[in-house]
This record gives C-alpha cells, structure tokens and sequence, in this order.
C-alpha cells in the first residue's frame, strides 16, 4: 500500500511516499494508527488537534472509507488553491 | 460540453481560452471568466512569494468532478480550468476558471460554483515567503461557508 | 476605484484588461470577467452580422452611472467596460466587463449586476443581418426581470 | 431643442435630429404630440402601441420630466447592446 503525504504533513514526515506492508482491508482510521511522525506520534493522535484530509485512489474520503491492500492513500491539510 | 483542464507552471492567456471556447463549444452567447493573482499582502504582512504544490492525478480527477457538477446543474456549452504550480511572484495569475453558456446567469453561476469547489476540494497548497519566514497557508472558513450554500441548493458533488 | 469605459468599434483583449487592472487596482486578489459575443442564430434564424448602433455621449454617461451604481455596493478595486459599435459578425466579441475586487463573491455579482444593467440601461442597440432580412432587436423581458431583482436588493441607480 | 432619434425610430423619422424652436419649458409628454412622424402621426399617439424611451440631457427620463428650450432629448425603442 502506497501513502502520500503533501504539503505541511510532507515537511512534518520528512518524505512524500511510503510503502506499507499491509495484506488486509481496513479503514482509514485504523491505517491512521499505524503511521507515525518522526516524533513517534500516530498520525491518528497528531489529527485530533491538526485539520487531515484524507484520499482513497485519488477520491476524497472518510475515517470510515475502506482501502485495499493494493490502494493509494494520501493524507494532507485542507486545501489553498485557487 | 467543450472542457479543458490543465494544471501547468506556465501562465495562461484568456484571450487564447475565449478563441478556444468559442472554436468548440458552438455559438455560445456569453462567456464568464474568474482569475485569482497572487496577493502582495496576507495576514498584513508584505507577500516576496508563493509556492504551489498538488496533487498529480488526484488534482485533475477532482476538477473533472468539479466541471461533472457544474454541467449536471447547468445547461453548459463549455468550460476551462487552468491552475498554475511552483513558484509565483506578487501579482501573478494564479487560476482562471472560465464558462460558456447560452445564458449569462448561468455562465456566472457556474463560473462561480466552480471556483468555490475548487478553492475546497481541489489538491493545491500554497506556501507563502513573508517577511517573518515561509508559511503554509491555512484554509479559510469563509471558503467552507461558501460550499455549504450549493449543497443547500443541490449541488450533486 | 480604477474604472476604464470604452465604446469602440475595434476588438478587445482580455488579456490587456487583466494587466490594466492589475496595474491600476493595486492587488485585488480576484477578477470577474464577461465577454458577450455574437450569436450565429436568433429566433431560429441563420444571423449573417449585426449593426451596432449607439447614442454618443449618452452611453459614456449610462455606464459611468451603472460603475458609480456597482461602487457604491460593493468594495471593488477597478473596473473596466467595452462595448463595440459598427458592424460585427458572428463569433465577434461585442462586450466586456471586468470587475477587480478583494473577495471573489463581490467580484462575481458586479460583474454581472454591471451586465443586467448595461442590458436594459446603456443606450445601445442593434439591427440583425438575418436570412429573412434587416431587423432591429428587440428587448428582452427577462433582461427587465433580472433588473428588478436588482432593484429589491437594493441598488441605488 | 434639439431632439435626437435612434435605431429604429431613426428609420421611421427618416432623420437623426430636429431642431425646434420651443421658447418655454415643457414636459416629454408634451413634447410628443408636437412631434410628427412622416405618416402625420404625432409621436404621442404612436408610442401608444409602440415601447418608447426618452432621454433629457442624455439622462433616462419619463412623460413627466420637464424640458428646457435648451435640453437635448432623445426618443429611442427598448436598448439592446451587451
């Protein structure tokens, strides 16, 4: 599974693009869980204070979204375009 | 519908998208255009600069939902998104949206439905140099606010 | 506020009038654009060309009421409006209006409050080149609706 | 006075501009039944069926509005630019 991160969660990471390991569904609150921030925070507890987005094969989704195995997911602040 | 979506560094040419929109999206009456430039203040401080990052692939995905919307709402003849990306300088065009439609209510409707999108749900960020240091820029609520007003009037997104 | 009026029978660019405002409007952040063009048919009729014919000196000063009235709503940075007069074809631009504000909302709706008015305000009018013969235009009711919904809102022209 | 016409009342005139020798204010309504068309019509009475528009001082007015001897009005049909 391929994780993206961008914009200030990308500087906070120290990369863009990890490879997860991972050979079951699950949601993306449980994959929050299993990343962590340099600091050795979970991404999961660093976004209850800091505003997550998250994206599922390039579409918008939830806590609750389902990824598989083979999916991109990326996580990044709200948006400033335009 | 006539669409055309580029995510570039280059700047664009609005003259060059009204010779295009008017070669492809028939005789459409009236043409609505929004450009965003780039601030030379925000938060009161001077702006030196900005840079824009995104999302390839996700950004492209998310505009084509964006036109998808506005086209399901509307009557449309055609419509262009341009959003430039890396490094841009105090005054520089940002983003131009711009919409055909028979009807000039409609083209402006549109025009602005899809900017309000844009600035919500398409993949940019923006980093700002002002004086105090580099920044990423927060998103604005009033943005949020402006999004809740087209899903209240049926905006199928 | 900056403000350009300009009845001419040349084309326009956009592009000229985007640098204008960025120039004389200091960094309003956003721009609203309308461009009308001339329609191939009307009235279920091939149009071969039209004649603009206009009421000089009259005109300037409708459009300078109708900029005066979008000024007095709105906090805007600059506007510029053209309008061509003399013979056009189809395809050919007729008008623009391009409004520079701080906040894209206001930028959107005098832009296209300028339009409703220049519609049924500004001493323009025009004879239709048609398959069947020369005849004048006619108004439409929907451009003197579109007015009143202005008025209820409160515009002071 | 001067009095102006435009598109198609231009046509119908036959000219662009009259001049009349009007030495006392008076309104547009008044002003209408001294114009004649080339018919022998008053402008007055063809405005009943026909939308007509006048201007005094190249500003938008109404019947009611008053006209100097030195004004210049307009009488036009419904505007269609834009």
């Amino acid at each position: 599974m391929k994780v993206l991160f961008f914009a200030g969660l990308r500087e906070l990471m120290g990369e863009s693009v990890i490879e997860l390991d991972i050979d079951t569904s699950l949601t993306v609150a449980e994959l929050k869980t299993l990343i962590r921030l340099p600091t050795g925070e979970s991404l999961a507890s660093w976004s209850q204070s800091q505003s997550l987005l998250a994206a599922v094969d390039q579409a918008m989704g939830s806590d609750a979204t389902v990824v598989d195995p083979g999916a991109e997911v990326a996580f990044f602040p709200p948006v400033t375009g335009g | 519908m006539y669409r055309r979506i580029s995510i570039q560094s280059a700047d664009f040419s609005l003259d060059q998208t009204l010779d295009r929109l008017k070669q492809h999206s028939g005789s459409p009456g009236g043409v609505c255009f929004f450009v965003g430039t780039v601030r030379d203040t925000n938060l009161d401080e001077q702006v030196s600069g900005l840079f824009l990052e995104h999302y390839p692939g996700m950004t492209e995905a998310q505009l084509a939902r964006i036109l998808d919307a506005a086209e399901q709402r509307w009557p449309l003849a055609g419509a262009e998104v341009v959003h430039r990306i890396g490094a841009l300088q105090p005054g520089d065009n940002i983003v131009l949206v711009a919409v055909a439609a028979a009807h000039r209510g409609e083209a402006f409707q549109a025009c602005e439905m899809i900017m309000d999108y844009l600035k919500t749900q398409a993949t940019f960020w923006k980093k700002e140099q002002a004086a105090s240091g580099d920044r990423w820029l927060d998103a604005r609520i009033s943005d949020q606010t402006k999004l809740t007003d087209w899903d209240a009037g049926g905006v199928d997104f």
